[in-house]
């Protein structure tokens, strides 16, 4: 039984992963059963996660060692930070095969589509789980591979393009990546996420060749994560159905890539170790460029779902920026916004898809009155919006809180500035798309359709309401930021 | 009886095959399938008695060296043979689609594969220099008429090429064994290491032919020119045994003589230009993989791409790299049969390969693209898979000796493997608008479609398996451990 | 083995010589299979001096090599000269064409 | 002596060479044949007589036919592909400094390899009584080496089982129309010569226990009686081989490893004799090899599955 | 009793979910006011202690001190009139849009007035601006949705402001409570900064002088009851975030202090001078607003400045705020029933003006005069001197909004008539018996009244020679500055928009793809080798390892 609750980070890695393979092997006929073993699989991992979750509260922590090579093993463990990803995916996996079931509900290749979207989620929960970089690495190059899929779903030309863009990107980050690991192992023998890093010894001798390295991971890793120049490849993803886009901007990819640099930051160098490189400040630099130089392509984006990938790529880097910054307060900044950007960005996603399902909107300025036709979506889409800016009392703003606060703290004032930049920015991208979807007359004929089809609106007014409430009740205690605030504690 | 498991290792599907051909179509499939059955378990036993008890000799007649010939699995032939076994069922549960009938085609394709599957395992197990020679020359004389079972019509011009190749390869090689004999009096591949040690310039022009005789053999830039035309034109069990094995027997032979009779030379530079070539064999391959418009042919050229890493042992010359080489052996072979045999599946039922003209093969055929797809995983060294480990001990060998160049050849080659593997499966299984496939053919039967699939998971599960088989394999001979 | 070099190796080294110019320069099948045939009787001769040079009597091993070798060659060439008369006589335009078996 | 052997060798350097870039593809297999010849003539007096047979009558005789019988398919089929056009002028002259270089590299390390007596040929010329047969190459062949000869033989197989896959016959059918013109030659020939040349080739065989000759010779020997009758239309190329013909084929092989694997278990090794039996064994052996050989060599040259006697 | 405290803004948040579906309908909604309003007076009549609830938002404090119960108090009579004037608007096509932004205003507002800790203030203050957007844009005009751009460039300037003060409060103090502040800028590095910062923050909702400019463009443009509450309540949004998070004079921050009293007074009296060009009688009660607000934030400077006694000028301000809403609320609402052509209707309204500019025995007498209670002499004598200006900007108040009798009649609904009574009644009465028996009397002396009428009737002459002198009325641009500095950034928004794209053009984005086979193409005209080169590379090799054997040797 001890055994069976130890390996407990395997059971949930396999109920997407055999969910994957069920419904690979139903295929495109089975329709029902598709959908029985894909939620009965989200709901078991929910089960489980929540099982998990229980565990770490109390302090315990999980850990499978699958040995591979005479001095290398696959190592799934869960401490707090894999919960946090954990739960977040866990969580929006569910909602986001309802919302994919119902998108999805006339298109052809339902199969292969949900079945490389099992894989995703399998691949995020590896990441999510991984023990040490080697692991990391393999479960990172997975989900590049199942996304890919995804990403080209559609099939059209635009697809493939994005698709390759995609695919030349994330390998190429993999590989910059995978160097950096083995130059890892090869320095210090272990790439073993232990809290506050284990690189300490090799200060001294190796500053350059860490530095080295360090750039090698946070490149590679930041291809996923979308820092500025290497996020080509995510404002071309979103022609990807919606679901997709709401998995890659929101859970899956861009997190990936995040929360790797929050793994390489904390766990395999430390923060004391980064920061006394100077890591810290070019990281803080990187992230900062990127949030302004999303902003402002976002901007200039006249189509709704390039809009939100851009205010993606601004917005991961909150989290980079966060743990860059390096102070306690920050760090709960930075990795609060990975569960708080997550749900603001998925409801925006999902809201945008069910503009275009409902309605085939794409570009902005269709949007001209629909919040009178579907009030309950262009809300969520509100909340959303205001939650990237960081309006209280939403998610974002606790994020921004907490980072503003950290970077006053640290003493690196300049930050403050970043974030009133990148505030005044969605603002300017954000609002007049507000005061559109209200206050404009609609240019559209009214057809009867109104509001979204349930299978819809249901995964909207969830991940709507749950960023208000990751806002509203932060200091509770199992809020995200009372998680967060229990992973900083157990790490400094 | 554990001695005498490597002659029967050789000798079960070398006279199965032989009375293949002496019976005709009488007994298809069950004579060469009993044959394949007993060779798999024979192998299988031979390799579970190295790895327990380490390396067997049989020396043949009687006779020990320098005298007479002796058969020798060592960690190194085992795994070989083991992966030979492993292909060769696959290969030979596949070749029940095409060649199951009774036909004077299958009659010959039986037999030659037999013949072909104890040439190489006779060839694996060998260890004397001239008699590598004659298992070499099996090995490819076997091969060059499978490639004609497609249509002597379309493949006699590659099947001339390659036996021009094999030929002259062969001759080249046995100047080198002519000159080592000279050298050494010997011709087993322990003794003649001292003599050739210190041999002067007799001793560089031998073991120059030697490698050079391989090189040829082993298609690597630049003389990889008649492998293309022979494996993407051959019929795809073939193209498979071909590439993951035939091939690859001649890369082992390389890897044997650097850690054997080549040991005792001064190798530093020679092993940077054995690793160059490797280093342009998996640029100048993948490079043309990626231009290639058909799909046979990518995969062929991905071939020549792929036996390049296995060159950067070379340079790499330490205990990681030794492992990873071989490693990418057995994990390129296995993914690369796969590859043909899913390919062999599309052609099947399109009845082409041009890859702008494949769309939409996903449904009819899952299994195989499923196949294609976890295969590609293990060419492009993505994790999990065997490929990946693989590249991952090259890489380790490359920045623990600090020739980080290699590494960098390593990274590149993955990512020059994605982008002609991704063409493929963009084109052939994702692309949607335009019609679908005017179905030519039958979906490929479970018999042809299992066979690739499971190679493919094998090829997954590889990245898993690491362990065992490297014991098994036993680290770099004369490595200090 | 005697004092002043054996002409026999030089003749070697040219059929050797010659064997490598022919197959690099030809592109007649036939004739390249002739210069591969005239390569190996260069390694022929080659592996006879060795076991002539054997005190003690002519070596018997590289005998029975050159004899393996020699049938090896013959069987190998008269292999390729059934392709050469193959590729030779059919079209040039049914080498893409599926065969009629 | 050396005098003779500088000027056998250098006319070898000038046939090869001159095979070699002959302008008319005719001269050159012409050349190589006489080259084959003069090689067995240097061969043998190299002490090596075994392999001066072998190579008059395999390496220069039956290739050379075969070599003629292919140009003269050539010539008819499409008389311009023939012709040969060189490679180019740079490829030419690098082809010709490097092989000179080559060449004089392979010249070099010969003569400068020591040759001692320390080596396996001294062994097995030591060994040769237990060996069951006295003839040292024949010796290394069966016993010694066995197992090369053994491979070698599924060389042949193979090498045969690809020509028949080609479908590409030098003789199919009886040569109608053909026949009207037979001169007498050709029967004399047949029926006077054909005897004499089995019995040498028998006779090869057999000797090759004892002195220069063995079953490669007498296979090969064998076999150019069988060509000698093709050519005399006796005999023709057909599709369909008998199941004894085939046996006949892949006797050889089959003899070899059955008799190996049924003694392995006593023995301890495969293809170690008995010594009471070793001669009986070799002697077995040897013939089912030499009619195997025969066979296959008669079976390439015409392409076919099967050879039979033409009905008159 | 307390967790009452947690429905007034819960009740019409939640509220107006429902309004937004249109599950609540305009009966509904104005249902939903008037319960929360009756509530809010329920707990303002009542009093509740404070409330800490640690698990929502940041550690959240609830309470009501004075000032937040007398506001309360004012802000359910506001609301409640404006709801029920509100209750056309609420029906229609765009009802529910206006509904859920009417109510979520009012929870925001009222979550403004009992939040006691920064992060809540906060959170109120911020959907108090953002949903205030949506009363602002309501008819969809040019005019409307120019206020509402500007009104939402001002507000968002306000928040940064207010973010970056309240980071650099929060990171040393903590998530403070008002009662904490004092402490909390005693241990502040830069006390004066973080004053600075959050004045100016709250002084952009105030319309304090420079950044008054969007107050004047966006209170006209928005529908009549929410004009009412933008000018009566919202603006006190501002003035709450002064008091509670700024220290009460201990310390004392001298030069933000200073500077807010400077700023408030000039504000004072330039506003009213610029009101009176204006042409539209909203636009005069705007700049009325501004003007008054100014004449608010000088005691809140005194008090930042420490120039005061904080238990002497708290419930001035509060008095003053109390009656400034109610007068003001009740004068916007005025213009519903001013369309029609009725004498009597028109006669009422005088009494709110008369109550703004402090006449005797109004509400503003006291007001004024405690206000002017409690400061030196000299600035005592610039507040009466300010009244002037304020009579005059009232009288044109008058001027236009004075009904003609050509105009058409509209129909009154008795309803909100009544409530708009009521609320001048209330006006008149409220702030009497709010104030201090020290203000009543103070008011009474015979000075006060002297200081009362003097500028009233100064006023009034000088209204008369102006109104001969100069006509046709010259016309200053409503919002005054803004119109230039709006042309002026957009001309600079332009250039730098011309620059920016130029820019982003020039320096190449990421490439799409990294590799393509035009790429290779172009690389390769890579022909397979023939036999002859392969050959040739073959012999060279061949040449080469031995060579390279012999030289590592």
């Amino acid at each position: 039984m001890s055994a069976l609750y130890e390996a407990m980070p395997l059971w949930v890695l396999m109920t997407s992963l055999v969910t994957a393979v069920l419904v690979f092997i139903a295929g495109e006929p089975w329709q029902r059963l598709r959908v029985v073993f894909n939620v009965t699989g989200a709901v078991l991992k929910l089960v489980l996660v929540g099982i998990m979750l229980r565990g770490v509260h109390h302090g315990h922590e999980f850990a499978v060692h699958l040995p591979l090579l005479p001095d290398l093993a696959i190592v799934l463990r869960a401490d707090a930070l894999t919960m946090l990803f954990a739960t977040l995916s866990a969580v929006l996996w569910l909602v986001t095969t309802i919302y994919a079931l119902a998108y999805l509900e006339h298109a052809p290749n339902r199969a292969r589509f949900f079945g490389f979207f099992s894989l995703c989620v399998t691949a995020t929960m590896g990441i999510a789980t991984a023990g040490n970089l080697f692991t990391f690495f393999i479960f990172y190059e997975m989900l590049t591979l199942a996304t890919w899929p995804l990403v080209v779903h559609r099939g059209v030309s635009r697809s493939m393009t994005a698709g390759r863009a995609y695919l030349q990107y994330t390998l190429a980050g993999g590989a910059v990546f995978l160097l950096g690991v083995v130059l890892i192992y090869a320095l210090s023998g272990s790439g073993d996420f232990v809290a506050g890093g284990h690189l300490r010894h090799l200060a001294d001798d190796h500053s350059g060749m860490l530095i080295l390295i360090f750039v090698l991971l946070v490149a590679g890793l930041g291809v996923k994560a979308a820092l500025v120049p290497l996020h080509g490849w995510l404002p071309t993803a979103m022609v990807a159905p919606a679901p997709v886009s709401a998995l890659l901007h929101a859970v899956a990819v861009v997190k990936a890539g995040a929360f790797g640099i929050v793994r390489v930051v904390y766990d395999v160098y430390g923060v004391d170790l980064v920061q006394s490189l100077g890591l810290g400040d070019m990281l803080a630099v990187a992230a900062s460029i990127t949030i302004i130089y999303g902003s402002v392509r976002a901007i200039q984006q006249t189509d709704l779902k390039r809009r939100l990938a851009f205010s993606t790529v601004s917005q991961v880097s909150y989290i980079t920026l966060g743990i860059a910054v390096g102070s306690p307060l920050a760090t709960i900044g930075g990795l609060v916004h990975l569960v708080h950007q997550g749900l603001m960005k998925i409801t925006l996603f999902f809201c945008a898809g069910g503009y275009a399902e409902t309605h085939g909107i794409h570009a902005i300025r269709e949007l001209d009155g629909i919040g009178r036709r579907m009030p309950w979506t262009t809300a969520m889409f509100t909340l959303g919006a205001f939650g990237m800016i960081g309006v209280p009392p939403l998610a974002g703003f606790i994020t921004k809180w907490h980072l503003g606060l950290g970077a006053v703290s640290a003493g690196q004032y300049w930050v403050i500035l970043v974030l009133l930049a990148s505030t005044v920015l969605n603002a300017v991208y954000f609002l007049p798309l507000l005061h559109r979807v209200w206050f404009r007359a609609s240019r559209q004929e009214d057809n009867g359709v109104g509001e979204a089809p349930p299978g819809l609106l249901g995964p909207i007014l969830f991940t709507g309401v749950a960023s208000v409430a990751a806002g509203l009740f932060a200091a509770f205690a199992w809020s995200p930021l009372g998680w967060v605030e229990l992973i900083v504690e157990r790490e400094y | 009886m554990t001695e005498h498991l490597p002659v029967l290792a050789v000798f079960l599907p070398l006279l199965g095959g032989v009375l293949q051909f002496l019976l005709g179509s009488r007994g298809l499939p069950v004579w060469p399938l009993a044959v394949a059955a007993l060779t798999v378990g024979c192998v299988l036993l031979l390799v579970g008695a190295v790895g327990s008890n380490g390396s067997i000799e049989h020396a043949i007649g009687g006779w020990d060296p320098p005298l007479g010939i002796r058969l020798r699995a060592d960690g190194l032939a085992a795994v070989m043979l083991l992966l030979t076994a492993v292909v060769g069922a696959a290969v030979s549960v596949y070749a029940l689609g095409p060649h199951g009938k009774a036909s004077p085609q299958a009659t010959h394709f039986w037999a030659l594969w037999l013949l072909l599957w104890g040439s190489l395992n006779a060839l694996f197990l060998s260890a004397d220099l001239f008699n590598i020679y004659v298992t070499l020359e099996l090995v490819t004389l076997s091969a060059i008429p499978l490639v004609l079972l497609a249509g002597p019509g379309k493949t006699v011009a590659a099947a001339l090429r390659y036996l021009q190749f094999a030929l002259f390869g062969s001759l080249l090689y046995l100047l080198g064994v002519a000159i080592t004999y000279g050298l050494a009096g010997s011709l087993d591949l322990a003794l003649v290491g001292p003599a050739l040690a210190d041999g002067g310039l007799a001793a560089g022009l031998a073991a120059g032919c030697l490698i050079g005789g391989v090189l040829v053999k082993a298609a690597i830039v630049p003389c990889h020119v008649w492998l293309p035309p022979a494996h993407g034109n051959a019929p795809a069990a073939v193209s498979a045994v071909l590439s993951a094995l035939v091939v690859k027997a001649a890369v082992y032979l390389l890897l044997r003589f650097w850690t054997e009779p080549l040991a005792g030379l001064s190798g530093t530079l020679v092993a940077q230009l054995l690793g160059a070539l490797g280093a342009a064999a998996i640029f100048y391959g993948s490079i043309q993989a990626f231009r290639q418009e058909r799909l046979k042919l990518v995969v062929a050229y991905s071939t020549v791409a792929q036996l390049g890493y296995m060159l950067l042992f070379f340079p790499l010359a330490v205990s990681q790299a030794w492992d990873g080489a071989v490693y990418h052996g057995l994990a390129h072979g296995v993914a690369k049969a796969s590859l043909f045999l899913a390919t062999g599946n599309v052609i099947a039922y399109v009845g082409h390969d041009r890859l702008r003209e494949l769309r939409g093969l996903d449904r009819p055929l899952a299994l195989s693209v499923f196949a294609f797809g976890l295969a590609s995983v293990s060419i492009m060294g993505l994790p999990p898979s065997g490929g990946f480990v693989a590249k991952w001990l090259l890489l380790s060998a490359a920045v623990e000796t600090g020739q980080w160049w290699w590494a960098v050849v390593l990274i590149i080659g993955g990512l020059l493997a994605a982008a002609y593997i991704i063409r493929v499966l963009r084109y052939a299984f994702l692309q949607a608008p335009g019609p679908a496939v005017d179905v030519q053919g039958p979906v490929p039967s479970a018999v042809m479609a299992w066979p690739a699939t499971l190679l493919g998971l094998l090829a997954i599960l590889m990245g898993f398996t690491a362990a065992p088989t490297l014991a098994l394999l036993g680290g770099l001979p004369g490595a200090t451990s | 083995m005697s004092s002043i070099p054996d002409p026999f190796g030089l003749a070697a080294a040219a059929l050797l010589a010659v064997g490598f110019y022919g197959f690099v320069t030809h592109r007649h099948p036939l004739r390249r299979l002739l210069a591969i045939n005239i390569f190996g009787n260069g390694v022929f001769m080659t592996l006879i001096l060795v076991a002539r040079w054997m005190p003690g009597g002519p070596d018997p091993i590289p005998h029975a090599m050159v004899l393996t070798g020699i049938v090896i060659a013959v069987s190998a060439t008269a292999f390729g000269l059934a392709l050469v008369r193959r590729s030779m006589t059919q079209e040039d335009g049914d080498r893409r064409e599926p065969d009629d078996d | 002596m050396t005098l003779f052997d500088s000027v056998l060798a250098l006319l070898i350097a000038i046939l090869a060479w001159r095979s070699v870039t002959a302008p008319d593809l005719y001269r050159g297999i012409v050349l190589f044949i006489t080259l084959g010849l003069m090689l067995a003539l240097s061969w043998a007096r190299l002490d090596a007589p075994d392999l001066a047979l072998a190579e008059a009558a395999i390496g220069a005789g039956l290739l050379g036919i075969l070599l003629l019988s292919t140009w003269r398919v050539l010539q008819r089929a499409a008389p311009r592909q023939g012709s040969d056009e060189p490679a180019s002028y740079a490829v030419r002259w690098l082809a010709v400094v490097g092989s000179t270089v080559f060449g004089g590299t392979v010249a070099v390390a010969l003569y400068g390899l020591q040759v001692g007596s320390d080596r396996a040929g001294a062994e097995a010329l030591a060994s040769l009584d237990l060996a069951g047969i006295d003839q040292p190459v024949t010796a290394v062949l069966l016993n010694f080496r066995s197992y090369d000869t053994l491979l070698e033989m599924g060389v042949l197989l193979m090498a045969l089982i690809g020509a028949l896959l080609i479908r590409s016959p030098l003789a199919y059918e009886p040569w109608h129309g053909d026949t009207a013109v037979e001169s007498p030659l050709m029967s004399v020939l047949a029926k006077v010569f054909t005897p004499i040349v089995v019995l040498v080739g028998i006779f090869l065989v057999w000797a090759g226990a004892y002195g220069p000759g063995g079953a490669f010779q007498g296979g090969a020997v064998l076999a150019g009686a069988g060509v000698l009758l093709l050519l005399c239309r006796r005999l023709y190329g057909d599709a369909d081989a008998t199941l004894l013909l085939r046996g006949l084929l892949v006797l050889g092989v089959t003899a070899f490893i059955v008799i190996g694997l049924l003694l392995m278990p006593w023995q301890g090794a495969f293809l170690a004799y008995p010594p009471g039996l070793v001669y009986v064994l070799l002697v077995v052996i040897e013939f089912s090899l030499a009619v195997s050989i025969a066979l296959s060599l008669l079976l390439l040259f015409t392409g076919t599955h099967a050879v039979r006697a033409v009905r008159s | 009793m307390n967790l009452l405290l947690i429905l007034l803004p819960v009740l019409p948040a939640v509220m107006a979910l429902g309004a937004l579906s249109g599950l609540l309908g305009p009966r509904g909604t104005t249902c939903a006011v008037l319960v929360t309003s009756a509530l809010a007076l329920v707990l303002a009549g009542v009093g509740a202690d404070g409330l800490h609830l640690d698990w929502l938002l940041l550690g959240t404090s609830l309470g009501l001190d004075a000032t937040g119960r007398a506001l309360l108090a004012v802000a359910a009579l506001v609301w409640g009139a404006a709801a029920i004037s509100s209750r056309p608007l609420f029906a229609g096509e765009a009802g529910p849009r206006y509904s859920m932004c009417f109510l979520l205003t009012l929870a925001a507002n009222l979550g403004v007035l009992i939040a006691q800790d920064v992060a809540a203030f906060y959170v109120s203050f911020a959907v108090m601006t953002y949903a205030a957007y949506g009363l602002v844009v309501h008819d969809g005009t040019d005019e409307a949705v120019r206020a509402g751009r500007i009104y939402l460039v001002l507000s968002v300037a306000g928040e940064c402001l207010l973010l970056s003060g309240m980071f650099l409060l929060a990171a040393e103090a903590g998530n403070a409570t008002a009662a904490e502040m004092g402490a909390a800028y005693a241990v502040l590095t830069h006390p004066e900064l973080v004053a600075g910062l959050l004045l100016a923050g709250f002084a952009v909702k105030m319309g304090i002088l420079p950044l008054h400019v969007w107050l004047p463009l966006a209170h006209p443009a928005a529908p009549v009851p929410a004009s009412a509450v933008l000018s009566g309540l919202i603006v006190k949004g501002g003035l709450l975030g002064w008091l509670r998070f700024l220290p009460d004079g201990e310390p004392a921050l001298v030069l933000p202090g200073d500077v807010l009293a400077m700023l408030g007074l000039a504000g004072a009296v330039l506003a009213a001078l610029i009101g009176c060009f204006q042409h539209r009688a909203k636009t005069v009660l705007a700049y009325s607003t501004v003007s008054q607000m100014g004449l608010l934030a000088l005691p809140v400077g005194l008090l930042v400045a420490g120039r005061g006694e904080a238990a002497l000028l708290i419930p001035v301000i509060a008095l003053f705020a109390v009656h400034h809403a109610l007068a003001k609320g009740a004068l916007f609402l005025a213009m519903d029933h001013l369309k029609g052509y009725r004498p009597l209707l028109a006669a009422v309204t005088v009494l709110p003006v008369l109550a703004l500019v402090g006449a005797p025995f109004t509400s503003g007498l006291v007001a004024k005069g405690a206000l002017k209670s409690v400061m030196p002499d000299a600035l005592a004598t610039l507040v009466t001197l300010s009244s002037v200006t304020t009579t005059l900007l009232l009288l044109r108040f008058l001027v236009l909004a004075w009904p003609r009798r050509d105009s058409q009649t509209v129909e009154l609904r008795r309803v909100a008539v009544a409530a708009w009574l009521l609320l001048i009644a209330a006006g008149l009465v409220l702030p009497w018996a709010m104030a201090d028996a020290v203000h009543r009397d103070y008011a009474f002396q015979p000075g006060v009244l002297r200081d009362a009428v003097w500028p009233l009737l100064a006023g009034m002459i000088v209204a008369a020679v102006a109104a001969r002198a100069i006509r046709p009325w010259w016309r200053f641009p409503e919002g005054d500055v803004v119109a230039p500095v709006e042309r002026l950034l957009i001309r600079v928004h332009g250039a730098l928009a011309h620059v920016l794209e130029d820019v982003l053009r020039a320096v190449p984005g990421p490439p799409q793809r990294l590799l393509s086979r035009s790429i290779l193409s172009r690389l390769l005209g890579l022909r397979e080798p023939g036999i002859p080169w392969v050959g040739l590379q073959l012999l060279a090799l061949i040449l080469l390892l031995p060579v390279l054997y012999l030289l590592a040797a």
